[in-house]
């Protein structure tokens, strides 16, 4: 493993310090719960929004944290849930009279840790909501399984709930938006290589040279398929098809379209990758009004990239537009 | 027995939180086969934080013993397997009660206990390909060894063979809980990393009986 | 080679459409001269600002085309500086009555295909200067070598001309403020993988498993030495010491801290690298005041990232500190 | 001689050209060692471009046909090796000039010509460990091979010899320009991928002449 680690148990809690001191005005790092927050968070005149889960998806999501975004992130170690008590105490710091809504991706461990938490913390008298994200299509829900994952579609979900959080809404209104948002967004993953996590110290699964896993998760779980290494332009085509025909997505829409890169792959491949959806979704009468090409949920150091939809309409719109000021910037 | 029920409990569970740490490694890369890989890392910080504070976990009697032991794990192990271990061992706990006693019978009630939690908790069943399914038949066997009245010994030895034996039959199963599920049928032909986790503790704790438990 | 290409010859190309369809109001995109542009530029009242390199760096230079930072970015194919005839081709586009500032990362390539295009811009009477940046400390000037590397310092000149430009400075006085910015501004960057072009289609160098690149340049070029791999804090040590002792930078200094990843390192490492560069520089006196974590200038794939520096003083402050809007964003 | 001096220049440059696309591969890897890489890339480009205008460049007469294949060369080749090799192609047209036929001190003098329009853009000399240390032996030697009366096609196989042994002695040089010369003293031990390419390419020529170049 060739990583910038020093004590792999360390990881988390020391990138958590360098990104405190990196926002000293804007960020309070409280490192007994793992918890980044804004420092002028909580506010009486807001819903709290917090958002929990494994860490290695930077800059999701303790790099999403600040106006118009997170009020807190409230990671476990790489790729495992929180334990409860970290979401308790995180609840409990974020608490405002408006209430506090936890954002919890689609996963076992992550429900599990929220629900406990929550009940915690209600017990004390606080008003706290839950929403789940699942927007990736590979996992076919049904109710033999713990239903779809949640992916890089979560972006936008915070980047509404965020906004709606920013102008004061209530928190049964900012939820409404919350699941709005889910409900028409829809992502899927490919990945050219393994992730390393630190604390194991070699790649999580073998690709072999010409091999990549289509619709793979981004805690390296396998996907649908493990397919034969092909052009950007036929990956482009087949992660398309399984998102537009999902929702689906119809000529005349109207839509958001991100290409997320895993952490390994270099921005320059995630604009070949864009070009090709943009135009495809055009050729479908689909028409791309705002688009999102950088790393937003990633997989540790994972070769690969992910596509997501959200079909918009004015209301969404306007909270996607909304400003937003985070640590994950360029200047 | 009852002089040393509480001695026996701390094996026991010291065992389990020795054999977490030293398996730290393993139970990573059965979870990567078609997890995440964390299950050993979950498990090894979390029993690491048990041992650390060995000393002063309250021992007034052995319910609490054994539910301060799953709080200590529910609030430090992420992941998915922080409430499920910790709810089995905080169940256990309470099953128990303010006794320094315990009999086979009551052993089994902790254990029927530890997993009704873990089920309602995972909203998980057996047959989902979990550790479950390597606990639910131990406890059986438990309960059919006692009842044919085999000293605590050989019991030990018969649950770590049952354990195993269930470990490696979830390879034939496919995972409808945890992450190992979003593969579906790809799940099968691996072993499941929480079972085979359970099976090795199992395992372990019949090693130290055999050793230590009996004096 | 797993990497997201089509045919690798129209590896730029396709990356600059994408680029342009995910940009259609700002950018413009000059196919015949794979050039990218503002889409209002020029504008008589501003200094051009141009910056021309090799591609494989992305973000820079094509995705920092914005107000505020470049009025246009002349790329080469990966790696090669752009032929001549683009070069005199962008000065024209970007012509303006108050001149055009070629910005050049000292290479020979770069520095030949400029001259040569400035030279021809002139003779048809447009007004057009070349400011050279060299930051790698990992190189020894001297005067039997062409001088040190431009590398992610870069990034630091053409933000502060770009604000000076956008002011309306005189070509004059951007050229000034240009130099001091580059005068005061020091990188040394770590390879720990090699990066691969997809035209070569395999690693441009072989590194061991547990070998690393200290000093490696921005096209994979070998650095100062090879060396065991070490922990993030070991590396980081090291860069900073190489950096720090250059200018030097001394106790009682404001500066601003850049870790930049070179492509195939996620961010959570990058902030652990900026945790220790923070510590240290305080350690040695000197205060971090504005700090840079992410991505500027890559090498493509590889793993591994830069440090950099730039002693700060009231005008240099502002001018980092002005707004700027380019591509390369999260919103 | 006079009426196939052009299609000789046609033959030699054309086979530059072919051997440029048809080394892309080897010529990149000899790049890599110290530099990076993009050597072969951009001569195989910019010489497809060449081939690709082939019957149309303006072959009015020598000198002109050879400024626009120099031209062609810089507009595309990017890298350091489009303002150099365009550069070496221009300045030899203009000393060549208005004319039909070429003796041997012509070019001689039209090589010279090249080497100083390299040195001059380059701001390089031989020693540098360049494609210049190749350029200048092999023109010495044409130099003396015609004062020696050598008919063309032994000249041609004198060339090639001192072009590889030349290209050869570049291993022992340390880089002091382009991008090898960053790497200081490690660039020692490797062969200037200019200057292998360029050794190369008299190697194809001359194999041409035997065949074709001498009817
Ligand atoms: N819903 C569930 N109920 C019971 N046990 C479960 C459940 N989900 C997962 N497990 C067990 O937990 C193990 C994985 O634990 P761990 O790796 O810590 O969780 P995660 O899936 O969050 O990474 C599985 O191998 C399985 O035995
Ligand atoms: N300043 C120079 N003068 C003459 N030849 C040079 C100079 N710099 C590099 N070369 C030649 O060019 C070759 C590299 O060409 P190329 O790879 O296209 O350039 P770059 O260094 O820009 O990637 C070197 O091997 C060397 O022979
Ligand atoms: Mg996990
Ligand atoms: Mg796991
Ligand atoms: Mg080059
Ligand atoms: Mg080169």
């Amino acid at each position: 493993m060739k990583k910038f680690v020093n004590d792999p148990k360390q990881f988390v809690p020391e990138m958590l310090e360098g990104l405190a001191l990196a926002n000293p005005h804007r960020l309070r790092y409280v490192p007994e719960h793992n918890l980044i927050m804004r420092s002028d968070a909580p506010s009486e005149d807001r819903v709290s929004i917090v958002q929990g889960s494994g860490s290695g998806h930077e800059p999701a999501h303790v790099m999403i944290v600040g106006k118009g975004m997170l009020d807190a992130a409230c990671p476990g170690d790489v790729f495992a849930a929180p334990p409860m008590n970290y979401v308790y105490e995180t609840a409990k710091l974020l608490a405002s009279p408006k209430g506090v809504l936890l954002l919890v991706n689609n996963y076992t461990g992550d429900r599990m840790a929220f629900d406990m938490g929550k009940e915690m913390a209600e017990s004390e008298g606080l008003k706290v909501e839950i929403l789940t994200i699942n927007d990736d299509v590979a996992v076919k829900d049904s109710t033999y399984t713990v239903g779809r994952r949640g992916v890089a579609g979560n972006f936008f979900v915070i980047k509404a709930v965020g906004a709606a959080a920013a102008r004061g809404d209530d928190l049964d209104e900012v939820i409404r938006v919350g699941k709005k948002v889910n409900d028409v967004t829809r992502t899927m993953g490919v990945a050219l290589t393994a992730c390393t996590p630190p604390a194991k110290g070699s790649p999580l699964f073998e690709l072999g040279e010409d091999e990549i896993e289509m619709g793979v998760g981004i805690h390296g779980e396998p996907g649908r398929e493990r397919k034969k290494m092909a052009t950007a332009d036929v990956i482009v085509d087949e992660l398309l098809e399984a998102v537009v025909t999902d929702l689906p997505y119809s000529s005349g829409d109207n839509v958001a379209l991100m290409i997320n890169g895993l952490g390994g792959t270099p921005i320059s491949e995630l604009y070949i990758l864009y070009r090709r959806a943009h135009q495809q979704l055009a050729d479908r009468g689909i028409t791309v009004t705002r688009s999102y090409v950088n790393e937003y949920c990633t997989s540790l150091d994972m070769a690969g990239a992910s596509l997501t939809l959200v079909k918009l309409d004015d209301e969404i719109d306007a909270l996607l537009d909304a400003p937003a000021e985070v640590p994950v910037r360029v200047f | 027995m009852s002089s040393t029920a509480q001695q026996q409990v701390d094996l026991v569970v010291r065992t389990i939180a020795q054999a977490a740490v030293d398996n730290e490694k393993y139970f990573g890369d059965l979870d990567a086969v078609v997890g995440d890989g964390d299950f050993g890392y979950s498990l090894a910080r979390g029993f690491e934080n048990v041992l650390d504070g060995w000393d002063d976990v309250d021992r007034t009697d052995i319910g609490t013993f054994l539910k301060k032991i799953g709080m200590v794990i529910t609030a430090r192990i992420g992941g998915t397997s922080g409430p499920i271990w910790g709810t089995a061992f905080m169940r256990a706990g309470m099953t128990a009660g303010a006794t320094d006693s315990l009999t086979g019978d009551q052993v089994v009630a902790m254990l029927r206990a530890a997993v009704e939690g873990i089920k309602a908790r995972g909203q998980s069943d057996v047959g989902d390909k979990t550790l479950l399914d390597v606990l639910v038949p131990v406890t059986d066997r438990l309960e059919a060894e006692l009842t044919a009245g085999t000293d605590a010994t050989h019991v030990l030895a018969a649950l770590a063979e049952t354990a195993r034996e269930a470990a490696d039959a979830t390879a034939d199963m496919v995972a409808k809980r945890g992450r190992a599920s979003y593969t579906g049928e790809r799940s099968r032909g691996s072993v499941d990393a929480g079972a085979m986790g359970v099976a090795v503790i199992i395992g372990r704790i019949n090693e130290a009986w055999q050793t230590e438990g009996a004096s």
